[in-house]
């Protein structure tokens, strides 16, 4: 019995903690939302100097070879800071499902460009007034000699600006198929829409006739509803890992800042009413981290119960984040409700993963459906006649 | 039990209700004005509103007719809230001048204070800030800082206060400073009218979550503030503070009112915002979490239909305000936070990008934050309910 | 304005409140769990000469021809004092449906009877396993020359040993048909059951070709399930009334007892755990009365938004009650955990509440229909007719 | 990270399995087998499977060999508790004998006291309790009142202790008094090896709120101890109490594991539990609610595996176990209050008329009230949590 990250683990987690934090922590993420792009692009080719893009890239394709669990700490890192970017699209998402369905060819083009830190993925999934549910992909792709022509617009895509590559789900004869369009596909039109959260960008992107290779799909035509699915459990379990190391940073932050503050004579953290929500703020997220601890390790080994964990973590860690940032704002006080200080950036942040590919009511159905509780209908109606006759 | 308004009262509401129709800006009640951005403009559209309101009376109705209000019944001043909640009127640019200084001026002003003051509040010629706040002093008003030493006819006046409202369009501050050292803390305050336009005056803006900006930090060095600008008597200033605060009578009416009105609009966004076609309000796990916020703000409206009953029956306001405050503030978030949950990811979409009303439910969501902490945090509210309505013991350090 | 009862109810709230202190409040509903029945039947014969059981009753049947809201004064004081019996369900739901929809015959029977404190009426409604929804009924009776035979069980009926009447939703003809049943009437079996909140008890009721009158159906057969709903607008809106009078009372010994019980050398009153969590429960308390408030005057005047109005108060007002009896037991600490003291009197009551004639999933779709937000479905499929044309 | 359990450890597992399943009353398992409700009989009852653990080796596994235990690694006590919940073994009668008194004797006792009293625990012939708890000193273990005077080779004992379990069978009381009175107030304790067959010692039951008599009070007039009976250092009482209570290794894990499987009922009982015919299962809503508790539970379990792989590693329990006792106790009173509100009215007979289960839920609804008040509340883990994990300054009065 060994619940916890390996001390290799820790190591990593601590070089990137310490690059973070000599780098002011959130101080990356104000500088992309006032636009000062090269130092962002400056502080994410450090962290890909450090190794966080090569980590779980099989080696042979110029990457470290480790598994699913080694991203752990590093998505833990990157949510403490808040750090702007695609990591997780890119290296919980894209690696993944690339590895996995990709053919060798695609991965022979894609890993090693995304171990280098030369290209980044970023997903343009969402339509205007749809949802992430199956129906809601609607735009279309039909089949042209050895091209698919896409036509039709994909909106809220995060952080077009550092990426090279869209993963765009398309519909191809009325079935979900996953292709990989590069940005600079000519018929790919970007507008930038203002977000409620600036530490990610979004781009409305549309397609207009754009032809993209057909070896560009990834796995074979229409399974893209199953290799997305994939594709979200990686995902969804770093992304619990992300929110954890943004709720480390908020739990933190307002215990030091309840140490300080004095009101009525007495430093705030005094106060039940702090000391309290503190409390179970402590505890939500040491659950929080429970739960992705476990949702993770059950990515890696595949176990039985891997969906369920996958959904309960997400669901979790999020709504956690969402409730911790708010009290955040509340034991700040006045200050909080500022920009000046980070409270609002990890408000605003925890609201853009709630239901950020999928919403949290779709992850419930998911966990349920896996847990399989339900008693077949067939079997209740037969009870009923056999009870009534 | 009676819900009913007078004929009296029914024809008040009906006066402001058919002046609003005629006075607000065209385009207003249709929500296809749009008022200037830019921050000079911004203020002189509030004063301009604000002269209209006050040239038809309508700025100030519960002073006395003769400093031009109209001596308005409570009631009336209820009405007039939901009126002006009804049509989203504009904010008063002088809300602290009309609502708090001018009161206390007719209450406790020399007549010359008087005659120089209250015409130009009504008119907004003048606005006025409120200087209470201290970066150390949140909700612990005795714990001011602030200095004011004599000096022949003269204060001199330094130290900082924060989240000053409006002081950017401040022409002058209901200004709270320690004159001399009580043996209790809230002991040796005095109140001065200080005049913000004076080099010993510095503001700040202070940015909001929202990208707004409301609030103000104001620097006072060597601030000067002339005896006749005392209000009150030296050193007597947590007495002419705390009357002050006792003039807002209608409590927290019009966030209440607005409350009831944004619930409406709530339902309204889950019928017609949709996802993949079907309108949010189709699913039964919407509708139930909209009953739960309807309950909560009926209970909130009823929860201040009963304090203004006993109000009224009393002629002041009581205690039980600080449950209107807590409850009203509190459901007004989980509102706002419900109605971004509730449009999923479409709804994280900002200003003109937005597809629904210009982010009017993402702008307000982030307001909300403060809703809780100003005024008297949600944790202040409930040390009051304990001690002051439970009777349970002082909380230690104070 | 004026949102509050009237001096009249008040006063004669102080008639009862003083009363049922003299009686120490709890004390008969303790003497009834300790089948005590005569020192219960004295205080319930006492409630009547105080004019509890007339208020509602018309002059000309010997009551006081008062209306629904003289009721909640007396509803909260029941409630407070956890007063055993069938107050709620005589007056709130048996006088209601009997003058709305009896004869005059009937009214002539029953309502002196009440009034005079004869006769009380409890509701056999629940059958084994079913629910309170119309589906749930599932008693059949036949109709025989003038009779009625009712065959079937119904369970969990309370305090029959109270009652003189049972009201009877049964099927004639597959439709719902309200009818009184005496007691005593031949065929009708009483067993008694063992009950989760002693203060009230259960039985469990046989009919065995039970023969009644058919004048002892209330208004036109079939018509039950809608005469039901009128009388269940009743019993909930007095209902929330009871639940405010059992919150106050609550609210009362809790900080009471945070005044006097000590701590590491504080009264607990004065650690903000206990204080603000005393704060919530007053507001929780007096947004109940609110709403309970409301609920009755929209009953009594018939507005438009009765329905809502007093599923509002029944669902938050019973779900406050649970709330605050838990909480009480927490601030009372390990006394509040035994029998010697009330705390857990509180919490079982309100546990019986929660789901009694009708439960809170049942409150929130009736309440959600009356509010009328859906959408009806044809004009949506006519709409995405339309947008996909 | 590693969830697998080594050979060595499987093993253990399979003996004891074996060992419960030939051991257990026939019909255990299987739910059939009643235990005696008359308190005597019920006494002797837990007696004898005391005593058959004990000849099994099985009633004290951390122990040394040479006092009767097993040795057992702290992966072995868990795996104890994990199969003691799964058959729901009946109730060690001797727990604080076992799991406090004994190893606290072993560590502190004098080799007299040690052969006197080790034998008898183990075997279950003599029972015994704690003596802590006071009417003034619930969670304030340094405020206990009660004294000892000394009188020769006695003590002379008075006061009264409150909540002290299997009192009503206990033959001795680990007892704290004061005995001097120090500067601090938990200094001048001693603690107490107390004959309960005396007439200075009267035990009156509590009756709790669902029925049962699991606690009492202790009224001690004139009792009497002997130096003999003193464990550690007379005014040393507060290190042997706290060492006492740091025996105790495995922390929750036992009601950690009861949480998993009470979950897994509960899913059991809405699929069962039927309304019009329907499964309870069927409804959207409750499933819901249900993924709410399974998430929580399994946050329970893994905060709790997350705690014991720390213990593992730095040899001893940490105060995270404060989180752990918080959590498990409130997720369990959550859940038994959802299964209670998921029946309906049908949940809400008791004992042998309940529908489902004697009122299994019902019962363990009311008993869980106190889990939260127990053991410490819930309020004193949150100042644990806030000050000795998150560093937050102290609460008054402490």
């Amino acid at each position: 019995m060994d619940f916890s990250l390996s001390q290799e683990q820790e190591m990593f987690r601590e070089y990137v903690r310490k690059y973070l934090t000599d780098m002011e922590q959130t101080k990356v993420a104000r500088d992309y939302i006032d636009n000062k792009i090269e130092q962002v692009k400056t502080v994410l080719s450090e962290l890909h100097e450090l190794g966080c893009t090569q980590l779980n890239i099989p080696e042979q394709y110029d990457g470290m070879g480790l598994g699913k669990l080694d991203l752990v700490p590093i998505m833990e890192e990157m949510g403490r800071a808040l750090v702007p970017g695609l990591h997780l699209e890119t290296s919980a998402f894209a690696v993944p499902i690339i590895e996995q369905f990709g053919t060798s060819e695609q991965k022979a083009m894609y890993l090693p460009q995304i171990a280098s830190g030369e290209a980044s993925f970023t997903i343009a999934w969402l339509e205007p007034g749809r949802s992430y549910k199956q129906q809601g992909i609607q735009v279309k792709a039909t089949l042209k000699n050895e091209t698919v022509v896409i036509n039709g617009v994909k909106t809220q895509v995060p952080d077009v600006g550092l990426a090279q590559y869209l993963i765009v789900p398309v519909l191809i004869n009325d079935e979900v198929t996953v292709v990989i369009v590069d940005k600079s596909t000519s018929g790919t039109t970007l507008r930038d829409q203002k977000g409620f959260d600036e530490t990610r960008k979004l781009t409305e992107v549309t397609f207009d006739k754009v032809e993209v290779p057909v070896n560009e799909i990834i796995g074979p035509i229409g399974d893209g509803w199953s290799i997305i699915q994939e594709g979200l459990l990686s995902y969804n379990a770093a992304l619990s890992s992300v929110a954890v190391g943004a709720m480390e940073h908020i739990v933190e932050m307002a215990s030091e800042y309840a140490k300080i503050r004095e009101q009525f004579g007495n430093p705030i953290g005094r106060f039940q009413a702090i000391k309290h929500r503190l409390a179970d703020m402590k505890l939500d997220l040491e659950t929080a981290r429970s739960l992705s601890y476990y949702a993770n390790w059950a990515l890696e080994t595949a176990a039985e119960d891997r969906i369920e964990a996958i959904c309960s973590a997400r669901i979790f860690a999020t709504q956690a984040f969402i409730r911790l940032s708010a009290h955040n704002i509340q034991i700040h006080g006045g200050i909080g409700f500022t920009e000046e200080i980070d409270c609002h950036l990890f408000v605003k942040r925890a609201r853009f993963y709630e239901n950020y590919l999928g919403s949290i009511e779709q992850y419930y159905e998911q966990a349920i459906e896996s847990l399989n509780w339900e008693i077949p209908k067939k079997l209740i109606e037969k009870e009923i006649i056999l009870s009534t006759q | 039990m009676d819900f009913s308004y007078t004929a009296q009262e029914e024809q008040f509401r009906m006066e402001l209700r058919s002046w609003l129709e005629a006075n607000l800006p065209e385009g207003w009640v249709e929500g296809t004005f749009e008022m200037p951005e830019e921050q000079a403009a911004y203020g002189q559209f509030l004063r301009d509103w604000q002269k209209q309101l006050s040239d038809g009376r309508w700025a100030a109705i519960a002073w006395p007719e003769k400093y031009g209000g109209r001596n308005a019944t409570l009631m009336e001043e209820i009405i007039y809230h939901q009126e002006m909640v009804r049509v989203k009127a504009p904010p008063l640019v002088n809300y602290v001048g009309l609502h708090m200084v001018g009161p206390t001026l007719i209450q406790s002003g020399t007549p010359e204070q008087q005659e120089k003051y209250i015409p130009k509040i009504l008119s907004g010629e003048e606005v006025w800030c409120q200087g209470y706040s201290e970066p150390n002093a949140g909700s612990d008003l005795a714990a001011v800082q602030t200095t004011a030493v004599k000096d022949g006819e003269k204060w001199i006046i330094n130290g900082q206060k924060i989240w000053t409202s409006f002081a950017h369009f401040g022409d002058r501050c209901f200004l709270v400073a320690r004159t001399s050292k009580g043996e209790k803390k809230h002991h040796g305050l005095t109140c001065f009218l200080l005049d913000m336009n004076q080099p010993g005056v510095e503001v700040r803006p202070i940015i909001q979550m929202d990208g707004e900006h409301d609030f103000n930090e104001v620097y006072l060095t060597d601030a000067v503030a002339y005896d006749s600008e005392v209000i009150g008597h030296v050193d007597d200033g947590w007495r002419v503070t705390i009357s002050l605060l006792m003039h807002e009578r209608t409590g927290i009416g019009a966030q209440v009112f607005s409350l009831e009105q944004q619930f409406s609009e709530l339902v309204g966004l889950a019928q017609t915002v949709k996802e993949d076609d079907i309108p949010l309000i189709q699913k039964a796990e919407v509708r139930k979490r909209m009953l739960d916020l309807y309950i909560k703000s009926r209970g909130s409206l009823l929860n201040y239909y009963r304090n203004l009953t006993k109000q009224l029956k009393v002629g002041h306001p009581g205690v039980e305000g600080s449950m209107d405050k807590l409850f009203v503030s509190e459901v007004t978030k989980e509102l706002f936070s419900e109605a971004i949950s509730l449009q999923g990811q479409q709804g994280l979409l900002w200003k003109d990008d937005a597809v629904y009303g210009n982010s009017y439910w993402q702008r307000n969501y982030l307001y909300s934050f403060g809703q809780t902490i100003g005024g008297g945090t949600s944790e202040i509210q409930k040390n009051t309910i304990g001690e002051r309505i439970l009777g349970l013991p002082k909380d230690v350090g104070r």
